[in-house]
């Protein structure tokens, strides 16, 4: 798995929380994510979606190290930063970014555009000549559609669309290799959800950077993504290429994932599959396979112990024990 | 340390404490007082009736009478304790316990001043009921030299030797050396009740000063702390009176306020620091109201620390003492009640020098005085000589308002001369404790009362051994070394004569006049006041406050 | 509600062992430290305070020190005031009952009229009541305690004689009215700041509860204004004013220290500022701990009194 | 990808001065607040250029015209007990007392600043610790432990305002404190962190300047309480020495002549209360302005 196209690395990543007074009540474990592997090359879109709790945006933070990981190891760019301490990340930090979801707490309110775009050149000490950071200001503005001019303004005074390109344009100031893009659109007017996705993808093919596209929202990861992965309770059930897994999905949870999506083309028609239940509490999910006590598909074996994810045709794991399901895909049709 | 301070809520203990030591009975040559016995006058008294109170500012809080103690706590102590003998307005001691004053012509003393033998009073009983005796007088002796007790003064009785209880009423002891002073001293040591305090296993418990039992004319009732102390007469007193029933010591610790309710009427008699000077005009046309100027024997002083390169030079002292307007001072500040003075002795002290130079306010004889010395002015208009800035601090108690303005005045009209001073006042026990005893200050303005009982020995103030910081043990904060002084003072301390000290200790005053470790501004007065119809009233300058009386007092109206 | 009592008891208690490091540190680092006052004892060489440095422990490590004072203050042995040798705790105890009783009287003036002040100027928002009300409090917070007291003092006392100028009561009279007497004037001084927080505090409070829905509903129901404000309004607007009494305490115990120092009111400010100037170290650090205290106990019953009077704490 | 519809989106634009503009109306609107300031900008005038204006030193002690009465001769507000000219050591002691108040504020703010941005920050058990700290100095009513404090040391305008201010950071921790918790949880903080700032560069850069509104209204108070202290410690004779003048020791020594010159109990004691009541007024005018639900 890990060769050298890789950039990024992840095995049995697990990070979990204690909440709750130390004296009171007792402390309680939230296993937010618990084992994860999975490993991404260069210039590769990696969807990860799953309903809200699911852990995904935790994957994501705990990648770049914004908390340090419970356990697992993470491999970035052949090095393993899963301990690194935080002045030793500082140097990786650069090939690294991310582009928040909420556009409009991700930027300081106080600084201007021009400050957000600098801040990050000062920090690692790049164009340094004089004039040269105001010249790579504009040209990530340019880059990210804005202008010049807009240097000398406070977030506040544009839209969350223009935000964002803010929010990326800041992102790639230090040229990263890597973005985790959190739900980079969810924020966001449906009409510039479309120009937002196609800036990412315009500069994911001009500057080849690697992105984790993190989304709940499956048309858009979809539409941008080489490959998915499907999260449930701080798991992955099912990671394929992008085609395999909308035309033959083979977890019962992404067959309810799809038929929940809402439908652009209306030729389609989906069964909707309802899920029963709400998802169960982190605090205490179910033994065995997580996703029994809502599975249309389940057996008493389920509960026995947590299915591995199997690799059933090359590069298409999941993780369920029944190979025997026709499920429904993308289309509304019953894949083999 | 004799520190007295007229605006001050608060002189610390252990300061106060010495603070009066010393002038007892100036008139009176020891050994030949006059011996007035205070026998009860035989007719007797009416029932006690009425109330006196008596306003203090500062907060009477040790009631063991032996223990450490200030003025305002011996005010309660003259009512419910008594001395052997005590000391008359006039300096005649007064037999108490005793049946009668012991003196070489009574046979009281032995010749050579060494064997001393007491006849005690019968018949006299403690508050409890138990009787008084002898007994009791040689456990106060004896606890005063405990080593383990923190006595309030050691000196004279650490002479006694071999005390004798002869009888119940008869007590002997040796003087380990003469000391002429012993009687005075013993005029102001109470003695206390052996069968109660024989029972602390502590020397220095507290249990007997919450609930004091002694043999005075009044009896411990209650005491509210931070407000006042009731005491109630007790009818078997042996002296004279008393005639009220009760008396109350109000603590009340602002001087202004505690004015305010003398002149409302709350208070009968305002005593201690008395009436603010700025009040003394005022006060005095009071209706039903009786206030007088009382002399005091302390002499307010610029004390000048000789440790400190500025005031090596005595030229600097002599500007400093030409440029300071004393009439201004006592006329504005002090509304002209305390009489300027040139030495160091109250003007009553039999060893005072009368023919002292009269210092005279001469700004430019000082001007002269610091040109001629080569203190040449600086850029600033501040002198200087050889690296030394004629610059320093003067401290003196911080909230002392009246000796603020005194600093003031002198501050501008130094600053006249080409002298720095600068005021940093600290609260007391920071000003008397680290700065004072240690010898930490430039200058300082200071009310001290220098002699020791009636005697004008002062070898505790001006001999070169008696400096704490180099060492020494005394209170020569003023680091003052003169090997002339140091000759005189032994060859006083030798001396029987009165007449012969006496000179002795003029030219001693004549030297100290000349080198300024001290200037001198005044002798203290303080006005007192009572209430009209309050009889039996007598400033005495021989104890350390005018409530060594109350026995005798008495409403008239 | 068991839960939340004992879990803030026990905050509580590390709080109060963070106010002793304080108090400690604050003391015992002061320049000259309790050794001063025998430095004050004439003929004192530096040799014999070294001895008695030793003697009382003052030469060893500073958290042995403290622990040992600690221990001491935990098991009640405050130690001995070195003015007149009685126990800290008995000469604290003597001069609390006095200012608790000007602070109490203070409150009860305070309290009642606080809340009329700031419910009227809620119901008249915006009014000219409302208005000088505010500027009234504004400036009662800004006015310098002792100021206002040599005022008082002046206007009643000097000028037309009708209060006295100090004092708890007369000698020898001691009637009640006597003391009444003698408690106009501190406990409206003390009072001022106070009432003026109440107001405020009040007000604000009136305000959040007259813009909720309930109130409104009541309203609309056609219960009376009268009855809606009384009843319903003011009780709940009087909950939160229960934090705030907790809250004010430290304010109150400052302003009672000026107060009494001005009335010569025996109190345990005066005799804080009596042993300060002495120097008595003992007494200074236990009225400065147990002031604290007394703010943390007061924090403490306002909290159980809240969550008595608020059902949704007292159905946890 | 057009760029030209996005930048047609930019109508929000002036907002900022839009925003910024509301903040001063609200303040304008706040006529105490106004006048508060016009009264500060006057005092300090008043202190600072006043003195040069007077014939008179405030040192100066001129003993044969004490207690002279305010309002009938070239002494305007009258003289002190030693002669000297009470409307120039009012002035003086102005300088002294807002300097303190100042003074004092500055230190107390980054004091609180740095520790409540520290514990806000950092959180956990740095963040307990020095929360608890806060609480428990909380607990000291603030005149004992400034007198305790200030008992003990050589007073002074430089270790008065130290005491004040090292009694008075408090309550600014504690809102630091509480804008940084919330502050480090935004995602600029996330992306300030991500972009390899260290911490100072996060808390000092990216998070204080969002917080300064709150400390601002602090800041303010501050000065107000940092006055009526040194008044208050002046007052009982542990504060400012003589002969330099502080409003607070100037009425320590009119107390003893209040029957006999009210007057030099008056004015100072007016001088404290409108100092402090119009910093009070001006940080009322600043929460209420630095608050948009009061908009209407």
């Amino acid at each position: 798995m890990n060769t050298p196209r890789d950039i990024l690395t992840v095995r049995d990543l697990k990070k979990h929380f204690t909440i709750g007074s130390m004296l009171f009540g007792g402390r309680k474990l939230v296993k937010a994510v618990d084992g994860v592997s999975f490993s991404m090359q260069r210039g590769e879109v990696l969807g990860l979606v799953g309903e809200s709790g699911s852990g995904k945006s935790t994957v994501g933070r705990t990648i770049l190290r914004l908390s340090p990981p419970t356990s697992g190891s993470i491999n970035f760019d052949g090095q393993d930063i899963t301990n690194l301490r935080r002045s030793a990340l500082r140097p990786i930090r650069r090939k690294m970014q991310m582009v928040f979801q909420d556009p409009f707490s991700s930027l300081n309110p106080r600084m201007t555009v021009g400050e957000l775009l600098t801040s990050p050149l000062k920090i690692h000490g790049l164009s340094t000549e004089p004039g040269a950071r105001q010249k790579r200001v504009a040209e990530l503005l340019e880059l990210v559609g804005l202008s010049a001019a807009h240097a000398a303004r406070f977030p506040h005074e544009f839209s969350g669309g223009q935000r964002q390109r803010i929010g990326i344009a800041r992102a790639l100031a230090v040229q990263p290799e890597f973005l985790v893009a959190d739900e980079p659109v969810s924020a966001l007017d449906v009409s510039i959800q479309a120009q937002v996705v196609k800036l990412l993808l315009e500069i994911r093919e001009r500057l080849g950077l690697a992105i984790l596209f993190i989304a709940h929202d499956l048309a858009v990861v979809g539409y941008i993504c080489d490959r998915i992965a499907v999260m449930y309770l701080g798991r992955i059930v099912e990671i394929a290429p992008t085609a395999a897994l909308f035309s033959s999905p083979r977890h019962p949870y992404s067959e309810a994932l799809f038929s929940a999506a809402p439908v652009a083309d209306p030729k389609v028609k989906r069964q909707r599959i309802m899920l029963t239940g709400d998802i169960p509490s982190p605090l205490d999910p179910p033994s065995g396979c997580s996703f029994r006590t809502r599975c249309r598909y389940v057996l008493p074996e389920c509960a026995a112990a947590v299915p591995p994810l199997r690799e059933l045709t090359p590069g298409h794991f999941k993780a369920c024990i029944r190979d025997d399901l026709t499920l429904q895909n993308w289309d509304g049709k019953l894949a083999g | 340390m004799n520190e007295i301070s007229l605006k001050d809520l608060t002189v610390p203990r252990g300061l106060g404490l010495m603070s009066r030591r010393g002038f007892l009975s100036m008139s009176a040559a020891i050994g030949a007082a006059a011996l007035i016995g205070v026998d009860k006058g035989q007719a007797a008294n009416a029932a006690p009736k009425g109330q006196v109170v008596i306003g203090f500012s500062q907060e009477p809080v040790n009631f063991h009478p032996l223990m450490l103690a200030i003025e305002v706590d011996q005010g309660v102590h003259w009512n419910l304790f008594s001395p052997l003998w005590g000391v008359d307005d006039k300096g005649n001691f007064t037999p108490q316990l005793a049946a009668e004053v012991p003196t070489v012509e009574n046979g009281g003393i032995s010749a050579d001043g060494l064997n001393w033998k007491i006849k005690l009073r019968e018949g006299v009983k403690w508050h409890d009921g138990a009787p008084f005796s002898a007994d009791d007088v040689k456990f106060s002796l004896d606890l005063l030299n405990n080593k383990d007790f923190k006595a309030n003064r050691r000196a004279g009785h650490e002479l006694v030797r071999d005390i004798t209880v002869v009888s119940p009423t008869e007590i002997t002891w040796r003087m380990e050396k003469v000391y002429a002073p012993y009687v005075s001293i013993l005029a102001w040591t109470f003695i206390v009740p052996k069968h109660i305090l024989e029972k602390e296993t502590d020397v220095n418990s507290s249990n007997f000063a919450a609930n004091p039992v002694g043999t005075g004319a009044f009896k411990w009732s209650e005491r509210v702390p931070g407000d006042h102390i009731t005491l109630k007469a007790n009818p078997e007193f042996f002296g004279d009176g008393p005639y009220v029933e009760t008396i109350v010591f109000k603590y009340i610790p602002d001087m202004t306020v505690l004015y305010t309710q003398f002149q409302t009427g709350d208070i009968d008699y305002i005593g201690l620091q008395g009436i603010s000077p700025d009040h003394y005009e005022e006060a005095s046309k009071l209706a039903d109201r009786v206030v007088v100027p009382v002399a005091l024997p302390f002499i307010e002083n610029i004390a000048l620390n000789l440790g400190k390169p500025v005031f090596q030079d005595k030229a600097v002292r002599e500007a400093l003492y030409y440029a300071m307007d004393k009439q201004a001072i006592i006329d504005a500040i002090y509304y002209g009640l305390p009489r300027p003075t040139e030495s160091y002795l109250p003007y009553e002290a039999s060893a005072f020098n009368p023919d002292l130079p009269k210092q005279v306010y001469d700004i430019e004889k000082a001007k002269k005085i610091l040109d001629d010395a080569g203190w040449t002015p600086g850029a600033d208009g501040i002198r200087e000589k050889g690296g030394v800035r004629l610059a320093f601090v003067n401290s003196t108690t911080a909230g002392n308002h009246v000796r603020e303005q005194a600093q003031q005045l002198l501050q501008q009209s130094w600053k006249e001369i080409g002298a720095e001073m600068t005021i940093q006042n600290f609260p007391p026990a920071v000003m008397w404790g680290d700065n004072w005893m240690q010898s930490k200050f430039d200058s300082a303005m200071v009310g001290i009362g220098f002699m020791i009982g009636p005697d004008a020995d002062t070898t505790d103030y001006f001999h070169s051994k008696s400096i704490n910081a180099k060492g020494g043990n005394g209170q020569n904060t003023c680091q003052y070394e003169n090997p002339e002084v140091d000759k005189l003072l032994g060859e006083a301390a030798d001396t029987v004569d009165q007449a012969k000290r006496n000179a002795i200790y003029k030219k001693q005053q004549e030297i100290v006049r000349a080198d300024l470790p001290y200037l001198p501004i005044f002798q203290y007065a303080m006005v007192e006041g009572t209430k009209k119809g309050l009889e039996g009233y007598k400033p005495n300058v021989n104890t350390q406050t005018n409530t060594w009386n109350v026995n005798e007092w008495k409403w008239t109206s | 509600m068991l839960k939340f009592l004992i879990q803030r008891s026990l905050q509580n208690v590390l709080l109060l062992w963070v106010v002793s490091m304080i108090g400690f540190a604050v003391l015992y680092l002061a320049p000259g430290g309790p050794l001063a006052q025998f430095a004050l004892v004439p003929g004192m060489s530096q040799e014999q305070l070294l001895k008695i440095a030793e003697q009382m422990g003052l030469n060893r490590p500073i958290h042995e020190q403290y622990w040992e004072w600690f221990t001491r203050l935990a098991s009640g042995d405050w130690g001995h005031s070195y003015r007149d040798g009685q126990p800290v705790l008995w000469i604290i105890g003597s001069h609390l009952l006095a200012t608790l009783e000007l602070m109490g009287t203070s409150s009860i003036i305070a309290v009642i009229v606080g809340v009329w002040v700031g419910v009227l100027g809620a119901i008249k928002r915006y009014s000219l009541f409302d208005y000088l009300a505010t500027i009234g409090a504004m400036i009662a917070l800004s006015i310098p305690t002792f100021w206002f007291g040599l005022i008082t003092i002046y206007v009643f006392s000097v000028k037309l004689g009708i209060l006295p100028p100090g004092n708890m009561y007369t000698i020898g009279n001691g009637s009640f009215w006597d003391y009444v007497h003698h408690l106009i004037a501190p406990s409206l001084v003390l009072g001022l700041v106070t009432v003026a927080l109440w107001s405020r505090y009040m007000r604000s409070s009136m305000l959040d509860v007259i813009n909720q829905d309930y109130i409104r509903t009541a309203r609309a129901k056609g219960v009376p204004e009268r009855q809606v404000l009384t009843r319903h309004a003011m009780r709940n607007a009087l909950l939160p004013m229960i934090t705030v009494a907790g809250l004010q305490l430290p304010t109150l115990l400052s302003g009672a220290l000026v107060t009494e120092t001005i009335f010569t009111w025996p109190g345990m400010g005066r005799l804080f500022l009596d042993s300060l100037s002495y120097r008595d170290y003992p007494v200074v650090m236990g009225i400065l701990v147990l002031s604290a205290v007394l703010v943390l106990i007061g924090n403490l019953l306002a909290d159980i009194l809240y969550a008595v009077a608020d059902p949704r704490i007292r159905m946890n | 990808m057009s760029h030209s519809a996005t930048t047609d989106q930019l109508i929000t634009a002036g907002e900022p001065t839009l925003q910024r503009n509301r903040a001063i109306d609200r303040f304008m609107r706040h006529k105490l607040a106004v006048a508060g300031i016009a009264m500060i900008v006057f005092l300090v005038l008043v202190c600072f250029v006043g003195p040069y204006l007077l014939p008179f030193d405030d040192l100066f002690i001129d003993i044969r015209h004490r207690f002279a009465p305010p309002f009938v001769s070239v002494h305007v507000l009258g003289t002190d007990p030693l002669g000297r000219d009470h409307l120039a050591r009012l002035m003086m002691a102005g300088r002294i007392s807002l300097t303190i108040g100042f003074a004092a504020m500055i230190m107390a703010v980054c004091l609180g600043t740095v520790i409540g941005a520290v514990a806000g920050y950092y959180g956990g058990v740095i963040g307990a610790v020095l929360m608890r700290f806060v609480d428990a100095m909380l607990c000291f009513p603030s005149i004992f432990l400034i007198l305790a404090i200030a008992a003990f040391i050589h007073p002074g305008v430089i270790s008065i305002t130290i005491i004040i201010a090292l009694t008075s950071w408090m309550e600014v921790a504690r809102v630091v404190e509480a804008q940084i918790k919330s502050l480090r949880e935004r995602d600029f903080a996330v992306a300030a962190e991500l972009m390899g700032g260290s911490d100072r560069y996060i808390i000092f850069r990216e998070l204080l300047p969002n917080a300064i509104g709150p400390i601002v209204v602090a800041a303010t108070l501050n000065v107000a309480n940092a006055i009526l202290m040194e008044s208050y410690i002046s007052f009982l004779g542990y504060g400012i020495q003589p002969p330099t003048p502080s409003w607070g020791n100037m009425l320590n020594n009119a107390q003893q002549y209040l029957q006999k010159a009210p007057w030099l109990a008056m004015f100072p004691g007016l001088a404290i209360t409108i100092a402090v009541t119009s910093f009070n007024f001006i940080g009322d005018g600043l929460r209420d302005a630095l608050d948009p639900r009061l908009d209407h």
